[in-house]
């Protein structure tokens, strides 16, 4: 598969310039760990960063107590994915939001349609965002997209330190060139017949339309963590894991794995837990954005080679 | 400023944390009357039952509005309205008992809506936000709702108290009375339905159950009559409201939760400590 | 406001009409018969006893004239009316199901009776207290008024509910066997009652199983065994062949100046 | 193959089809025999109350456990068998009415879970598998646990019918005759709280509390004794079982959800046609 | 297995002791004394009415007697043990608070009768069936049997929880005002059976509001107002004083050959 074109530059909210005091950093909020170590690459030490959601939290489902309003009410500007992955907290953003400015990073990526369906123009016409995977941060070069997004607010709220932001996303931007690249070259070495996918929800929609893979098929249908499959999805599952050779199914570590570990015994294959919503702890093995697709990556090329 | 009124008034700063107070207050207050009936009638499980029962109305709502927050609404009220008409009228029929009229309907419902949502193949339907709601995610014009609908649950049920009382204690002497049982009855359930729907726009389910429930099972458990056991449980609930958000400012618990903990807590204290029918005492009579 | 819709409209009688009028009324449930071709009519102010064996319909036919039950076939007529458009009748069921753990007190439950009579609006006022302070007396609950019901015994909570049929000041009471579990004070004082509630022209009807008060205190009897076997004076109706009908071989029988009378117990032996 | 025979046994070629069959048929024996009490005692909601009110105990059991299934199994089924001793002695102590004190449990003890998880802020403890279940993906080791606990329950409730019987009907009869009241209604209890917490393993919240309130309010419509009340409960908890997931293969509804709705469209014909009870012949009757 | 830990266990009676001894026995209802240090005893295949005016305690008592309820202080002993340890009680309550929706039909209400009797693990046999069938026709039921409860009358249903406490076959019978709602051939039929259980040695203890009744059917009369104001036979027991303690001053009092008598009808009138 060739690179991902990056879709038009996204239209920041109108965001302008707060006083800061020399030494007193922009206060900044970011929704989940993986928009937040972004980041947190970008703005450096010239942020106060709160990240909202804790790590190993579904992001499907989340409930926040004051404090978290507390946090948004009082920040400069809030980060959040955006593409309906977190729904719980627009009612939140609207309420403790107040004058905080919300910045989608997802803003100007082009979307897919969840399930494993390739997004065409019509899709993309829609205006209908439910039908939108939000998993876009798969492929590292829509996270490029969000370093933007995230480099031209954080410039705009606070100009003195234009410079040392614009420093930082340069650097990060090399480091996901040189994540895409390592990607590629690891995935070459499995073979064409097998780069089936099949995971308990559909994350892998952008990793697949970027890496040559295919999202043969998802145990929830839907792009969430809430729903159940029909007898009928399961049955055609377990054909399509039969058709395609599949080795694995993969299993994000937030999620029950009943349902796959039943399919596995049943087609003979194995199940590999991997991360999809959440960082682990620093200590873990994917505690940066970086070393999570590397982790993920990993153990695709593992499982499947 | 003295400590402890600095205590008091920190959390005012954030108007989020007002609103919420003030939307706790009502929630509660409402929540206490309809519960009243509910908890004398053997109905406490109408609530979480509603409140689930909603599913499809909004699984339908959602396909054809194309997701807006507002028809999505009125499709969860409409479902939840005719629900409590066909619980009232499965009850009211003596085919089987209510609780297991609201039993049967409720999990057909969540069931077709589940059903539903698995066609539609979208996760849009934001099911754990109706689980927990948000207190803290109120905003203006929610309370401006709940608040038209705290006005008028509280007029109705002032309004009819002496049929709702007649028709909740002795059926068979609503009937001799010629009072409208039929009109009566399903008047009652459509309050209960509006009461949730709105209730769940702000608070959530679990949240909801207990403000129904547990003020009102606290009240009567401190008075053997029913306008004051309405009092108590207003009250309750209201204090619950005020004192939940507090803790959940201070402690970090999310809100909702907290809530139904002081809830909870304070009916503890009434069963151990009533002065009627209390743990407490009973255990002093029988050992003196 | 609901008056206007009709939900609350009170009935105006039609003057001059027999209070109650019962035609070919027929209640069946589910296959078994209870109440075949019942025919019959009260006047204002009469007090009629209804007896008959268990099972005779007695209740079935209270349920129908109260308007809690359908008939099957027939026609009930309450001053002219059907029964479901009344307010004025006020009935004492056999049974009260009601919740005994419900927070009310017996006041409470006596006032419930005046409800009726209030409209939409309308709270009770100081002449409904006293309407209900009267009531309690009559039964003798007056010092129990603050209780919650629950605390009552058997027999205080039916002279609770008889004060309740009492504060609704109704022109025609139904009372399904009221002096069930009453001790003889209580008996002889509601018994009483009958006389005043005739001078005010309340029409009165009481089921019964004690054929000897049934003779005394009542205008008229009537025998009830799903058929209407009789109606008329205690003489008229009380005869052997009737008595058999209803009652089959069992019933001692003793023949007094007035004519046959039923006797439960000895107790004319001793006399 | 005769067309018929092969649309009968083509899904079983899936043996998570197989699984999923028995295990339907196993659940809905056990709950329809448990439900046959909870419909008859006016209980209907004590599984949706008893399933969330085990939150915490998940919570606490994933914490200390440090997310272990196994040991979250026995912390939950723990803190079912607590919650719904606690549940009966409240309802026992006739303070509050039996569902009363249902609702109150439950909504605080859910506070409690919410609040705990919300500490602990994470959340790995699955809430969405509780709500909906999996019937598809029953593991042979699951089966054999629902299995074991089908025979207990039902050698249990064989055993003690009479006693259960006397309890539920009239408890000062059971007084009278001198039964071990207290240990029996302890034991019911507990026999819910197991069910209940295998049940939620295999099926969920939703499908269980359909399982336990409609095939057993079903029968009741059928039937005017206790026995054969027991028995068409189970029938009808078995068949909805089978026609449900052969539904959910041929027409791709959500597996759980195809179960309840069979459940509820025999329950919807019973009332319709029931002999006994049925809306029809009432209606016939009515009109001559 | 459930006998072995005594749960099941059933009580072998002390030979020789009366069977009843009740003793400085209090009860009271948070506030109010319902009964006030009362004390008597009852010797084996004795018949005893126990009459007082409403809320006198005699629903009190037969609670207290049949373990039902705790008293606040003073000692009761059947055959010597204490009421909890006895399954040889049959209880008929005042009001039957069932749900009469239950899944049941007359003759499983009237078995349930026979669960004492029965162990763990036993189901009800043939000479179950035959007692209980023996005890429907008693009371008149035996027609009634396959209905389900709800579809009986109110005096059907008194007969049918009579029916249950005879099937117990117990040896104390604590009926409270059991003939409510009768009919009077049941009435007769019920009261004939006192012969019948005092041969086979049963004690009997009912409670009433008709004193006639309570003086020619029984052996020995209880007079209860809180205090116990006399046990006896009724010539000793309805005098004129004790009366007036119990009841005030309102009733009328006949002199009979064998003592008072009080009236709540005029039927002597008539002799
Ligand atoms: N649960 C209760 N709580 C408080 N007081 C009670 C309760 N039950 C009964 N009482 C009171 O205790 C007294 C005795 O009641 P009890 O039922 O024993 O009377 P009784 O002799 O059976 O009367 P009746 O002839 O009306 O049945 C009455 O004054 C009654 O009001
Ligand atoms: N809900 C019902 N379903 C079926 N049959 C019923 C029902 N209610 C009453 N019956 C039957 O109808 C007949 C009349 O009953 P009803 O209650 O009117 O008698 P009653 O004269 O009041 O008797 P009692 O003196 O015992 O109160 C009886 O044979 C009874 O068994
Ligand atoms: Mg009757
Ligand atoms: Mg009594
Ligand atoms: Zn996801």
């Amino acid at each position: 598969g060739g690179s991902t074109e990056v879709g038009p530059r996204a239209p920041v909210p109108p965001v302008s310039a707060v006083g800061l005091a020399p030494d007193e950093p922009l206060r900044v909020v970011a929704t989940t760990s993986i928009v937040a170590d972004v980041v947190r690459n970008v703005g450096g030490d010239a942020i106060a960063l709160t990240q909202l959601m804790p790590l190993g939290a579904d992001p499907h489902a989340f409930e926040s107590t004051p404090q978290d309003a507390g946090v948004i009410s009082d920040a400069h500007v809030v980060f959040i994915n955006g593409v309906g992955l977190e729904v719980f907290m627009d009612r939140l953003l609207a309420s403790a939001g107040g004058n905080t400015p919300v910045v989608t990073v997802s803003d100007g990526i082009r979307l897919l349609a969840f399930a494993g369906e390739h997004a065409d123009d019509e899709a993309l016409a829609d205006e209908d965002h439910g039908e939108d995977d939000p998993h876009v941060w798969f492929d590292p070069n829509n996270v490029k997209v969000w370093v933007a997004n995230i480099e031209s607010a954080l410039s705009e709220l606070d100009p003195d330190r234009a410079t040392t932001y614009r420093e930082n996303a340069q650097a990060y931007l090399a480091e996901l060139d040189a994540l895409d690249g390592w990607i590629r070259e690891a995935v070459t070495v499995i073979p064409e017949d097998r780069r089936g996918l099949v995971i308990d929800h559909s994350v892998f929609t952008y990793f697949a339309h970027a890496y040559g893979f295919e999202q043969v098929g998802t145990i929830t249908t839907g792009g969430s963590t809430l729903s159940q499959p029909s007898a009928r999805e399961m049955a055609a599952l377990q054909e399509a894991i039969v058709d395609h050779g599949v080795r694995a199914i993969f299993v994000s570590t937030t999620v029950n794995p009943r349902m796959a570990e039943q399919l596995a015994r049943d087609t003979g294959i194995q199940v590999v837990p991997i991360y999809t919503g959440s960082l682990s702890d620093a200590s873990g093995p994917a505690g940066t954005y970086l070393a999570f697709m590397r982790y993920d990556v990993g153990r695709i090329v593992e499982a499947l080679r | 400023m003295a400590p402890l009124l600095e205590i008091l008034v920190a959390p005012l700063r954030y108007p989020f944390m007002v609103r919420g107070i003030v939307a706790a207050i009502l929630v509660g207050i409402v929540c206490a009357l309809v519960g009243t009936y509910m908890v004398l009638r053997g109905m406490a499980f109408l609530g979480d039952a509603l409140a689930h029962s909603i599913l499809p109305g909004i699984a339908v709502g959602y396909i054809v509005s194309g997701g807006g927050r507002g028809p999505i609404f009125w499709w969860g009220l409409g479902t939840g309205i005719l629900t409590a008409l066909g619980i009232g009228a499965l009850g009211k029929g003596a085919q089987v008992k209510e609780d297991t009229a609201i039993g049967i309907i409720f999990s057909g419902m969540f069931a077709l809506g589940i059903a539903l949502i698995s066609t539609m193949r979208s996760y849009a339907v934001d099911l754990s936000h109706f689980l927990f709601g948000d207190v803290l995610g109120v905003s203006p014009s929610d309370l401006w709702l709940t608040a038209g609908l705290a006005v008028l649950v509280s007029v109705i049920v002032f309004v009819f108290y002496k049929e709702f009382l007649v028709l909740a204690f002795d059926s068979t002497l609503a009937e001799t009375l010629r009072f409208p049982s039929g009109f009566l009855h399903y008047l009652l359930m459509v309050l209960i339905a509006l009461t949730i729907v709105v209730a769940l726009q702000t608070v959530g389910i679990a949240l909801m159950v207990a403000m129904l429930t547990t003020p009102a099972a606290t009240a009567y458990l401190l008075t053997k009559r029913m306008a004051p056991m309405m009092g108590i449980a207003a009250l309750i609930g209201a204090v619950s409201g005020i004192v939940g958000l507090y803790l959940s400012y201070y402690v970090s618990v999310a809100s909702g939760a907290a809530i139904v903990l002081v809830c909870t807590g304070i009916f503890l204290l009434a069963l151990l400590f009533s002065p009627r029918r209390g743990i407490v005492r009973g255990w002093l009579q029988s050992r003196g | 406001m609901l008056g206007k819709l009709g939900v609350f409209e009170p009935v105006v009688h039609a003057t001059g009409a027999a209070i109650l009028d019962v035609y070919e009324l027929t209640v069946g449930y589910n296959g078994t018969t209870a109440l075949d071709r019942v025919t019959f009519h009260l006047n204002v102010g009469e007090r009629v006893a209804v007896v008959g064996p268990n099972g005779a319909g007695k209740s079935t036919l209270f349920k129908v004239i109260a308007g809690v039950l359908e008939p099957t076939s027939g026609d009930v007529r309450v001053a002219g009316c059907s029964p479901r458009g009344h307010i004025c009748i006020a009935y004492v069921p056999q049974r009260n199901d009601v919740d005994w753990m419900f927070p009310v007190t017996v006041e409470d439950v006596v006032m419930m009776g005046r409800f009726g009579r209030l409209g939409l609006f309308r709270r009770p006022g100081r002449q409904d207290r006293a309407v209900v302070r009267e009531c309690l007396g009559i039964v003798g609950l007056a010092e129990l008024a603050k209780r919650q019901i629950s605390e009552l015994s058997g027999g205080q909570q039916q002279r609770m509910f008889i004060a309740r049929a009492l504060a609704q000041e109704s022109t025609l009471m139904l009372m399904d066997e009221p002096l069930t579990g009453l001790d003889m004070p209580a008996q002889e004082r509601i018994l009483a009652l009958l006389d005043v509630l005739r001078m005010q022209g309340v029409t009165v009807m009481v089921a019964t199983h004690d054929l000897n008060q049934a003779a005394d205190y009542f205008d008229r009897v009537m025998l009830l065994n799903h058929r209407l076997l009789g109606i008329g004076t205690s003489a008229e109706v009380f005869t052997t062949a009737h008595l058999r009908d209803a009652y089959g071989g069992q019933l001692r029988l003793v023949e007094t100046g007035d004519g046959l009378l039923a006797l439960n117990d000895t107790c004319c032996g001793h006399g």
